[in-house]
């Protein structure tokens, strides 16, 4: 079996990952240590793992395009990619010049809308407030930039992920 | 009064569900009422009967009065729980169930109007002879009596909203120049948040803790008090964490302040579960704030520590039993904690996080409670407040209850949406949280330092880098077992399908 | 000795889940230890460490002392908390746990040794003053000495394993005649099961309760005993519902069998966690029945009568700190009630029924507490006892007690398995039990009779309708949700096909 | 659309249901009486009806070759089946007098075969002991008849619902 070769991003740190599968569980090459993990998967979505005597109950969870990773009370930002496809992939808002997508990160409705099409802004001006659970949250350019698209406006009810503007 | 048969619960999310199951043990038939959002919210699940109010907002459906006194008599429901917020503090709603010839489980209308005024209920304390903060015992009628009083009292000085709650019409003053301008600004926020303008003004209260009395009256003029609560933990003046007893209340303290609020329920005319809360300073002076005149969110630490249940307590007032005890009689043991579990994200500004809930694990065990108002599957809906749960723990001494709770959060699994279990554990951690070194302002003081990293938590990596083995695992299900559906060879293909599917589930 | 830092748990299921969330409560880090049919058990995940032992069969897993002690060694564990069962009254492991150099969680091997043979108990308890059924402190030798001294105390008697337990050995002898055969027989049966034939004999006392004393000794001569509880529901001497306090069981009564026991406690030298049980007859005299060394199933009822966390007390007793009460500050509150949930189908001779937990919906709220051994998804093993949690309740009076738990078990899912649930339920309902009509043969009677048939518990069909309505939409998933696959008109073709799919699935 | 005509026996009573799938819920015609039933499945296996007011989860279980439903702590046992293939179907062990087999009614190991081949045994005499979980159970035989086939031995493991013998 060839083993697999992956790169993972955890809370924002870079690393990379051979797995090869064995019989309960696998052989894992991180940072040059070799660590054979046992594997038990007692429900979809959390993962026991035993590793060197330790135990560590993994759960998964996924929250629009983030994905976290439990262990008790810690909890990892994880994204993992393959290795052909990992540049330019999975930029992080702000970190870059292109186009950039305002998400709404709840479901809710629109209650105002603090820009026009083609306003410049600054970073973290707000652009859209949205109202959900009796709050009004506004939802801020991560950066500079020009508002390209407002594909919202007040009163409109939006879901969870809905792209609202595009600053560019 | 003859036993209650038939209770509607006007309320949803946990609190439907402890007074729905304080029915079921009551013998009484619980009856609920629901909205469009929560048709399959477990309060209605669980009812005996269940009857739909109408659109999600509140103000078609758990506000509507009319609807729930239709259902309630329709049914045949000879009594109304109201549970807190909604109506529980709508006098006219009680008046209505009143007059519909249906109990009102709480206050008489009379006894709601005294104290649910802010103005009306201070006035009210000076009789009971209960200290109060510095300052107006009615609604200010200009700036310059505004001015004359602070100069009075001295600054700094708080403007209230006598309607109030939540913040609302609030105003924080440390100098003449500011009052004039917040007087007319803070008047403006109460009458659109209330209806009602009237602000008054009180002496501001340096690093208070936030400390309440438990009451319970009976028909037959029996007040008694359960001890105090502690809810000094507040973010935007809600409640995150309570404990009972309060770290720094003793015996004469407890007393004290416990005789003042039976004295100001009495001169009230009070009948029923009421919350005196107060504001305690350094010296230990306490200061009325208001009254509550409702079961609170955080009964359920009273409850630990005094053995008693107050729902099953509310329920027998109502029925004009007298209380089954004398202020003698009741005694605190233990300590016991709450925290409320919100779907927020503290990390993103404490943006409400509603959603499907796709896993849902709950701790057990000794000296746990978890009253609870989702379930794995429920979709948690973006019209109420964002209160999932709530999480307490009881234990012989406060040290022990506080690591029975970081210890049942570490067990506590919410998928799917944001939750604020990881502040709450954090608050828990925090040395000055142990050693009881809180007042209001202290969660706030909290935030302000940026949190621990994970890695600074344990000094070590291995927790890191089993995250980092199962992110990968749960990428590409076939590394975790070998046994479903990739049997075939560990191939480097399949293995690129799998962690785009595993991605992008 | 210093403070314990890491804490191998040498057992499986709900207590091992229990140990282990003390040891993190108290700071100390739990190391789990598994036979291959539990890596995936709970106490597995949300242990710090955790070892595989073995095969399945306890004998090559959970009572293979040498391996675990090899384990808590390798992993530097300095205590070893035997739970109940398995190693717990072993006293070879205990002295080899003292010979490593590692804490054994319980009492010194001599104690043990002292008070685990029944006859060498009854010779201790005569010293300490402590009343017991008149017959035997030795084993027989003859059938000559059996029928002399049967003659002495009078028939019925009873024949029992010295080193017995849970029936086995144990004889009811009514006549002269029937004693010769059932004495060989006995001792067959005894030496099998245990490995020793001796067997003695005792008056058989009619319509006993079970009542037993809930003992905690320090290294430094502190014996206290938290209150009695009562455990008189049992079947083939299994216990299936205990409660505290016993609700015959007054103040003077209590303390006479109280300080019975310490005395026996004191007279063995015993230290940790112990029960001494008795029988009570109708006339309210209580004989001693036997000692069992270690944390009984059934100590959750202490604790929430008490107030006090058992297995916390047993580990600072182990690390040498005296206790921190007095009896006098020992105090009840309260009542509480505990139900044994079993993997057994009551309805077909209480079959086991292993297999996968499909469906876990777990009750919650006000006074439950579960010390739960099982998830959703589990596959419950054949190898072991059949105990999948155990629901306690916790109310201020048993009347409440009994309908929180009531209302507990009607909450409460276990699909995909069988489940002595509504056996638990049809208990609490009955009116002898409500009235504490209770002996340890009241189950056996209670079964004799046949259960009530569900339409006569309710006296109406309308749930029987809900039963068939319910049936037939599972059947075919269509009829329930319109937006899920189906959505085509409702064809009767594509629902037979939807009939035999939800039938055959 | 066509409303459903189903039978379903309960705790052994065969009732006739159709069933009329409507907006939110659908309307059952049950012994001459049309009820309107609104229906919420809060997850797979649990259904939350709503049937003039009142109020009844129903939970399903299903263990081997038979189902129950849970409403509260009541169970009821049932077998839905469609009109047609009604007849001849679903026989009850016991009841008729063609060859009939016994099955394991729980996982473990086989302690003793108490017949052989050829056999006559009698209703309720023993056939298999089955060992789980530290207890012996003796599966009996449901009706009289002849040992046509015997598929264990002593020591053999044997699943749930694995046919262990059959008579005839």
């Amino acid at each position: 079996m060839t083993p697999l070769l992956v790169e993972v991003e955890v809370d924002g740190v870079m690393r990379r990952l051979s797995v090869d599968r064995q019989e309960n569980g696998c052989v894992v090459l991180l940072d040059e240590r070799t660590i054979p993990v046992d594997i038990y998967e007692p429900m979809p979505g959390v993962l026991s793992l035993v590793i060197g005597g330790r135990s560590y109950r993994c759960v998964r969870s996924a929250m629009m395009d983030e994905e976290t990773i439990a262990v008790g009370a810690r909890q990892y930002r994880v994204a993992v990619t393959d290795r052909r496809s990992l540049r330019g992939q999975r930029k992080r808002p702000g970190a870059g010049n292109g186009a950039l997508q305002i998400k709404a990160s709840m479901p809710g409705r629109v209650a105002r809308v603090l820009v026009t099409q083609g306003d410049t802004v600054r970073a973290h001006q707000g652009v859209v407030v949205i109202e959900a659970m009796k709050m009004q949250n506004e939802l801020k350019a991560p950066r500079e930039g020009r508002v390209k698209e407002l594909r919202v406006a007040a009163g409109d009810k939006v879901a969870s992920g809905q792209v609202l503007a595009v600053i560019e | 009064m003859p036993s209650l048969r038939k209770i509607l619960i006007a309320n949803r999310g946990e609190i439907a569900l402890r007074l729905l199951r304080a029915c079921r043990e009551l013998g009484i038939s619980p009856v609920a009422v629901y909205s469009d959002a929560d048709r399959g919210a477990l309060h209605v699940q669980h009812a005996d009967e269940a009857y739909r109010l109408g659109p999600a907002p509140s103000i078609d459906s758990y506000l509507r009065a009319d609807r729930i006194l239709e259902i309630a008599r329709k049914c045949g429901a000879d009594a109304i729980h109201p549970g807190y917020g909604f109506l529980s503090e709508n006098a006219e709603f009680a008046e209505a169930c009143t007059a519909a010839g249906i109990t009102f489980i709480g206050p008489p209308a009379s006894a709601m109007r005294e104290l649910g005024s802010k103005t009306r209920a201070r006035a009210a304390a000076d009789r009971a002879r209960m200290p109060r903060t510095p300052g107006s015992v009615r609604g200010l009628t200009s700036p310059e009596e505004a001015l004359t009083l602070a100069k009075e009292i001295g600054y700094p000085v708080m403007l209230k909203a006598a309607a109030g709650g939540g913040g609302k019409g609030m105003r924080a003053i440390r100098s003449s120049e500011e009052l004039p301008s917040a007087l007319i600004a803070a008047s403006d926020e109460a009458a659109r948040a209330f209806g009602s303008g009237e602000v008054y003004l009180e002496k501001l209260i340096e690093r208070p803790r936030h400390i309440e009395i438990q009451l319970l009256a009976d028909q037959h003029g029996n007040v008694v008090y359960l001890g105090e609560r502690e809810c000094s933990v507040q973010r935007r003046h809600q409640k995150v964490i309570e404990e009972a007893p309060s770290p720094v209340v003793g015996a004469e303290l407890r007393r004290r302040m416990g005789e003042a609020a039976c004295r100001l329920a009495r001169e009230a005319g009070y009948v029923n579960a009421s919350t005196v809360e107060f504001l305690v300073d350094e010296a230990q002076n306490f200061y009325f704030l208001e009254v509550n005149t409702r079961l609170q969110v955080e009964h359920a630490v009273s409850e630990l520590v005094t053995g008693v249940d107050l729902v099953h307590l509310q329920i027998a007032i109502a029925e004009g039993k007298p209380l089954p005890f004398t202020q003698e009689e009741i005694a605190l043991r233990g300590h016991a904690l709450e925290v409320r579990v919100y779907a927020e994200d503290p990390e993103s500004g404490f943006l409400p996080s509603p959603g499907k809930i796709t896993r849902l694990l709950r701790p057990g065990g000794p000296g746990i409670r978890e009253d609870e108002g989702v379930y794995e599957g429920w979709d948690v809906p973006t019209e109420y407040d964002p209160m999932l749960s709530k999480l307490i723990a009881y234990a012989p001494d406060r040290a022990t209850a506080i690591a029975r709770l970081g210890c049942a959060i570490d067990e506590y699994v919410i998928g799917g949406i944001r939750t604020n279990l990881k502040l709450l554990r954090r608050i828990l951690n925090d040395p000055d949280f142990q050693a009881a070194r809180i007042d209001t302002s202290y969660l706030d003081r909290l935030l302000a330092k940026s949190a621990p990293e994970n890695t600074e938590v344990t000094g070590d990596t291995a927790i890191a880098d089993a995250a980092t083995i199962a992110a990968v695992l749960f990428a590409a299900p076939a590394a975790a077992s070998p046994t479903s559906q990739a049997q075939t060879p560990w191939q480097q293909d399949a293995l690129q399908r799998g962690l785009h599917g595993g991605l992008r589930r």
